[in-house]
């Protein structure tokens, strides 16, 4: 399968601004899925986005599957229903810094302690795009946003720490400026059993660089790569896998209590 | 009416009505007085092969309830007051994306924590204006352990015939009363309207579907639908800005309810118990039983509404027009605000009884022989 | 200079003139113009030398680039 | 026929249990209307518990007990806070193991040793409930024993059947001597 | 009115209210179209020795201005529909716990995500039975810039004076134009009644306290309190078995506010515009500029309430008895149900106008014409 | 001061069960504080306790102190504000594993994440007591409740790996079978600026011991004491200090930041 | 005196704020009515962008424009939508470094190369936005010179005041001459 | 045996016999009881020897325990 035959062309151009890392993601999910496809390893018919509120949320609308562009913050908690309702879907939630991790931080908490079999992709721009440049729980100390004119006084998450504090199994680091990378990063992703969050550092020219001295998306991927690493470098952020663990995914523990429960092989 | 006979509680009632309904997934988040339906769904689901999942709040109960029904499942959840308010996003987005999907709301006493094992009506009005924006739902009252069962049945079935969230407005006096109840072998379900497997589906969302509801295309069969709470056109692709395409969509969605109102009413049916007299005593839900015993000594009129939302004004009007209407309610003044705008306000009147207890038939007797004079 | 072997195609509908392709291309192959698409936006331009890395397809955040190895379909 | 009836005594007597075998009895063996009542929350936690049963051959539309014919009551406690209420016709059931009548109330006071009963006669203190319930049935043949004990097979715990039935037939007994 | 000349978007006079008004605590999260109030209480609060901070959620956005509130400092929050939603569970709290607070709700399009960035105003019943249980808020509707100041000073004083959550009702039209705004030097702010500081208070929920209201002994001050959700005594302390003291506690908690309905009405003040006609219009908030537009055209009557909560079906019969009365809302029927039960509901007529913008002038004389006709 | 004078006899005996850890907690509590008033390090009349919905947050209930009972899952939200607005108060908050990490889940990562300056005294007994034993996140896997009637099929979270994860300064985990180490754990708690977690793991006799073969209260704390140790035993859950560092507190950089903006030394 | 202005052209063209400006001299230093309106939203990110303003010596009820008078535009996307809409007795300024104009829309035209001057003769062509808004002013005295350059240092960056009055005199001056 | 330089009393009203003071004690210096108080709870009893290293103060859920040292007030 071509990744053109994943594109609603009829929305195209999409709403997003010049330069919006978003755009990056969904170019690279729409190949990573493609290939995955066209290998037969996932079926399209089967292979569900979901997403809540903000710039990053709207991807799923763009893509020719199955979508639910839910509430702001609650991707997961529907993907939990979803998941467990219907053990054949995969599912990918698509989610921002502010989605997943300000309102949403709760769902996501939980979807890692479960290991709910979900792949979620946080398009973590450090700033809520959507709603024009507020600051988020990830805007690094310092940093101005609208609803920081004098600088961000509170310290960010470090949101992979937070999700492995939590228990998830699978967890990466990548930036828009490692698209080759990320790419990888979904395969292997897509290809785990179980809670898989791939944080990645984006790019808001709008809401985040305007305000913060980096006046173009290039500027800011250039930051991106600068000052990102794989490997533990001081004052540079670790990117890479930081943790790849198996478990058994919540799904198959429910649905093996079911099983035993009702003797029935297929789960009722 | 055949099927076994047990002596259950009104909330293990509910939950049996759920599964006899075909409800195969719960989510939820214990809250008294309504944690006995999650404690019995957690039991009873897997032996059908249903999953039973206790969330971490109850935003995420309804989230997953309503991504269960979008994998094609139906599904339930069950809360109470504080619970109820936390859903309300949730509410406002199942009824924008018509998900059909019921919700449990065994009312206990309020505002905040209240009276948490004590009896109330106070979520009446909340079932319908509780979250943001235009739209309508069903809410069905119950008045006994039989009801508790019939009507989570009602619910499942408006639910789906209409993708709306069904309320069943039940309270800690039939939540948690044990009675007779026969767990109906011959319970007649619905089923949502699926389009054909495989097939994509272009138009989700057509302004002018059959009866106003269009099928559901769930997800992994093929439809490739986008679904969201935005404003939407009939592709399901958000469209924001056009006034015509949100007017279209809202006036649907509240329409397909609305215009139901009578035949949901006749169809889930009410009490009316007439008498030779003056005086009309209104109530419904576990109030209501206080209500009965007193028309009968008072030998006054009777309804009892099963259906508590969408109103319908004019059937009250039929029903009720020319009595003096006591309407008995275990709250501060909701459903005797309905009858106002159906009556002449003058006529009607209220007893207003929150504290956790309906009020004794003699409390009833009472203030309706001061209104007589 | 030898033919190339790559077509680099920018989808003047779709793009917004961010440039990360230029960022991107590790030979320089693409750069700014000063051509403007219908909604005003700055249009890069293959300047030849693509070696078929297909980084700037792949970073394109409007889907608007398409490599293609000469003689090949889409 | 409308019978109000109070089960009574503290936690982990097992007095919502006899609640519901009565209502249970009543309402599935024996095709009567009944309805069982409790009280929830933190005046529920320690001290009194009580379990009601309304049984009727009419529809019963108020659920809940206001004043009752019968009070089987296995605490103190329970007692003293319940038996004022008790109809002047009523019966007062009571563990006489526990509860040390009081003269004043001025109705039919039937004492059985239930919790000694279910200690030496049965070896489990627990099935103190039963025996008074036994005792209550043979009093006031309110349900069928037959009834009465197809709804303990029904609601106790798999495995204690035999025990709990016995346990009621003690309790008839205990009366009927 | 003195002051500071200024040309401002509604949201940017409301933050500027609630400054004037005494606000010192800000916690909120952004969303449109009320984001401009945070972000502009964000610059000016430290300006003025304020704290601003941006919350994880709706949810605990109200909580912590409850949490403020409760230590001495008046507090606000601003929101739209879905935030509004989430917020539900508090403002039942804020009301139980009798804490005064201020509430912004800058209405959007809806159900669900609906139409982020256009005009609705269908949260107008949500304001009030949005959360559970029996309570009673204060809730005021601008129509312009300046009143979006104004408004906020009364919902601020309010509050305070009352203790109960007020709601400033506003709406796209209003929260994002913008208009010469005088920010009034002159304001009058009202202040909680606070006990004896250093005084042990042990009974700071009496049942009858002066005007139904006690003062309010704010933490830190040595007055040992215990404040709570529940339902409690005099003392503050849980009763949640008492079927008295939750009457009397959730009646007082109604009454207080209820009672003062005229009152509240009378101090807030109403348009109304009497002009020889058998036709009056009412309509509030953003979409009141039309109709009153419309109005002079058709040389109808108009009512422009400015306090949407308390309903006062007595001032409405006064005022509007006899006319045949179009309500212009931009919902799908909201405040026409309040209206239907204060007259005869023949008499009442709506014109429902979701869609994200107010109807044109036009549009209102069409309808006022139909009717007529 | 004497701890009774910090108790409102008028509601003893207070609601819990007999045996319940709550009873525990409360006790140590008081005694602390007690304490802490003597020797002048704290004053009674600016000390509150903030608490949410459960049995462990009925406590403050019955302390002679300004106190809070808010909604379930929020207490942290509410001393956000109440911190923020009097920085003045010496804030403690009770909370059980329910309402800290179920519902509120969020609050709880993003107070850590802030730094804020309160004392969160977790109840954790492993179940929701109040509403009658159903499963928590915290539950352990394989355990029954009301909710899991099959055994719990859930992972449960490590509360303290979790607040780490969110950037919680001070963490310290100990049990109600360690009631003087608990006090010394609260002494140093109300000693640190800044965010201090003390995860108690408790007894709910009611609603855990007795689904899940632990009879009595007695039973319970033996299970504690043997299945813990503060050293990193295989098979044991590590009790003691788990992290002790030192962070400017929230309410500290944001009066600082309003000073600087307003030129107010006392921060208006 | 009720005028309806649309100040339109695309993103980062300061169309928002040349309303506000315009709104601002008028409601501030005139002592007229005047609201100031635009779209947000999804249709407001990139592509046409939009402003409007009514003036008006009587209260200002309906807040909307409806048709211009007068209408601004820097955008040949902004002119093409909106220049239907303006009344036949209005006026078109237009950007002509930008604009075409279409002889089909009967109503007056002036164009101004607002941002070859302001990028010529200011070194900034951020101000074309000002030096259209002098332009404006010049033709229809809708508020005066003074009141606009007021409120033009009211509204702009700190700092950058004197260069956007000199841009709304360049502008002037371009349709003076 | 020499008198004890320790009292404990156990506030009866407030008891609900959990026991834990017993589990605590490094001395067995209190132990179960048969009595029961009003509410119907079984009693602890002191039965001597206690070294006043108050965990059974410390722990006791229901806040009943008092140990004093002799001669001391409370
Ligand atoms: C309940 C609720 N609160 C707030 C909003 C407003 N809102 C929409 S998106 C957003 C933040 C978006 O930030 P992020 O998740 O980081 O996504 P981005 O736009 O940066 O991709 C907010 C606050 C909303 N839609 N719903
Ligand atoms: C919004 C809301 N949801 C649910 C409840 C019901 N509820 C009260 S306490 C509680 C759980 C208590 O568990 P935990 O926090 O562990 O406290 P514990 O009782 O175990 O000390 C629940 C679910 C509620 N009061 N409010
Ligand atoms: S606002 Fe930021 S995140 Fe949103 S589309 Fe624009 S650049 Fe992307
Ligand atoms: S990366 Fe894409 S959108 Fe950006 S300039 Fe290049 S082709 Fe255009
Ligand atoms: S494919 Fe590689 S080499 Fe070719 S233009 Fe793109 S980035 Fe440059
Ligand atoms: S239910 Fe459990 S936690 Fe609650 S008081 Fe009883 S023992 Fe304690
Ligand atoms: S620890 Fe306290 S409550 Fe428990 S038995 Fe001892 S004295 Fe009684
Ligand atoms: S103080 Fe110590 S030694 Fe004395 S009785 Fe209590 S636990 Fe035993
Ligand atoms: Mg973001
Ligand atoms: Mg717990």
């Amino acid at each position: 399968m071509n990744w053109r035959d994943l594109i609603r062309w009829e929305r195209m151009p999409h709403i997003l601004c010049p330069g919006c890392g978003n755009g990056t993601i969904l170019n690279v999910l729409v190949r990573a899925l493609a290939e995955k496809f066209e290998a037969g390893e996932l079926d399209p018919d089967r292979t569900v986005l979901v997403s809540g509120i903000g710039c990053s949320s709207r991807l799923p609308g763009y893509v020719r599957l199955d979508s639910l562009h839910t509430t702001h913050g609650r991707p997961l908690a529907f993907a939990t229903g979803l998941k467990l309702a219907n053990p054949d879907l995969e599912i990918i939630v698509l989610t921002g810094d502010g989605d997943a991790a300000a309102i949403g931080g709760n769902h996501l908490i939980h979807a890692a302690r479960r290991n709910l079999d979900v792949t979620v992709i946080c398009s973590n721009n450090l700033i809520y795009g959507m709603t024009g440049g507020q600051v988020s729980p990830t805007t690094p100390e310092g940093a101005k946003s609208t609803t920081t004119p004098y600088g961000n006084p509170e310290p960010p998450f470090d949101l992979c720490e937070l999700v492995m504090g939590a228990g998830a199994p699978h967890v990466e680091r990548w930036t828009t400026a490692h698209p080759q990378q990320l790419k990888r990063a979904i395969h292997r992703a897509l290809e785990r059993d179980g809670f898989s969050f791939i944080d990645v550092l984006s790019q808001c020219p709008t809401n985040y660089g305007r305000r913060n001295d980096l006046k173009s998306p290039r500027e800011m991927l250039e930051w991106l790569r600068e000052n990102t690493s794989t490997k533990d470098e001081p004052g540079k952020i670790r990117i890479g896998i930081l943790r790849d663990e198996e478990r058994k995914p919540f799904h198959e523990r429910v649905h093996e209590l079911i099983e035993e429960v009702s003797g029935d092989e297929e789960g009722g | 009416m055949s099927g076994r006979v047990e002596f259950l509680q009104g909330n293990e009632a509910c939950a049996e009505g759920a599964i006899a309904a075909g409800c195969r997934f719960f989510a939820g988040y214990p809250i008294t007085p309504s944690t006995e339906i999650a404690e019995r769904m957690s039991e009873r689901l897997p032996e059908v092969g249903g999953v039973y999942v206790q969330m971490e709040d109850e935003i995420g109960s309804l989230a997953a309830v309503i991504g269960a029904s979008w994998a094609g499942v139906k599904a339930m959840t069950a809360t109470s007051g504080p619970g109820f308010s936390l859903m309300q996003e949730h509410m406002s987005f199942a009824a924008m994306t018509e998900t059909p999907c019921v919700v449990v709301n065994v009312q206990r006493g309020g505002p905040s924590t209240g009276q948490p094992t004590k009896a109330s009506q106070s979520d009446v009005m909340q079932a319908r204006w509780g979250g943001h924006g235009d739209y309508e739902v069903v809410a069905l009252a119950p008045s006994t352990v039989q009801e508790m069962y019939d009507l989570t049945v009602e619910c499942f079935n408006w639910a789906e015939r209409l993708r709306v969230p069904a309320v069943l407005l039940a309270d800690e006096v039939v939540g948690h009363m044990r009675e007779r109840v026969i767990l109906r072998e011959d319970v007649e379900t619905v089923d949502r309207e699926l389009p054909e497997e495989g097939e994509e589906v272009r138009e989700p969302f057509p302004l002018e579907p059959d009866d106003l509801v269009p099928p559901m295309p769930v997800f992994g069969r093929g439809h490739r639908v986008h679904v969201t709470g935005l404003t939407h056109d009939e592709r399901g692709y958000p469209a924001t800005d056009d006034p015509e395409v949100h007017r279209r969509l809202v006036r649907r969605l509240c329409n397909k309810v609305r215009k139901r109102a009578r035949r949901i009413h006749e169809s889930v049916g009410y009490d009316l118990i007439e008498r030779e007299s003056d005086l009309a005593l209104v109530a419904y839900g576990g109030c209501a039983r206080t209500v009965l015993e007193a028309a009968e000594e008072l030998n006054a009129t009777v309804f009892r509404p099963r259906v508590i939302h969408p109103f319908d004004p004019d059937l009250v009007r039929r029903l009720l027009d020319g009595y003096e209407v006591l309407v008995v309610e275990m709250n501060l003044g909701q459903y005797v605000e309905m009858i106002e705008r159906a009556l002449d306000a003058e006529c009607v009147h209220a007893l207003e009884y929150p504290g956790g207890y309906p009020p004794t038939p003699e409390r009833v007797i009472e203030e309706a022989e001061r209104l007589q004079g | 200079m030898a033919e190339d072997e790559y077509t680099v195609e920018i989808d003047e509908r779709l793009c917004k003139g961010c440039f990360l392709c230029v960022w991107t291309c590790p030979v320089d192959a693409l750069r700014e113009s000063d051509r403007r698409n219908e909604r005003g936006y700055r249009l890069p331009e293959y300047v030849g030398g693509c070696r078929g890395c297909r980084q700037c397809e792949l970073i394109c955040p409007d889907l608007a680039i398409e490599v293609r190895r000469k003689g090949e379909g889409s | 026929m409308r019978k109000e009836v109070r089960i009574s005594g503290f936690g982990g007597q097992g007095v919502i249990l006899a609640g519901v075998v009565l209502g249970r009895a009543a309402a599935v063996y024996e095709g009567y209307n009944a309805v069982q009542t409790q009280s929830y929350g933190p005046e529920a936690r320690g001290g009194a518990s009580r379990s009601d049963v309304i049984v009727s051959d009419e529809e019963i539309m108020y659920p809940y007990v206001r004043r009752p014919h019968y009070l089987v009551t296995m605490s103190q406690e329970a007692y003293d806070r319940y038996a004022p209420q008790v109809r002047e016709d009523g019966l007062i059931v009571y563990d006489s193991t526990l509860v040390e009548p009081n003269e004043e109330h001025d109705v039919e006071h039937v004492g059985v040793p239930a919790t000694r009963i279910a200690e030496e006669q049965l070896g489990l203190r627990i099935v103190a409930n039963m025996v008074i319930l036994g005792a209550l049935r043979e009093l006031t043949d309110l349900v069928s024993e037959e009834a009465l004990k197809r709804a303990v097979r029904d609601a106790v715990p798999p495995g204690t059947e035999e025990v709990n039935v016995r346990a009621v037939e003690q309790g008839a007994r205990g009366v009927r001597e």
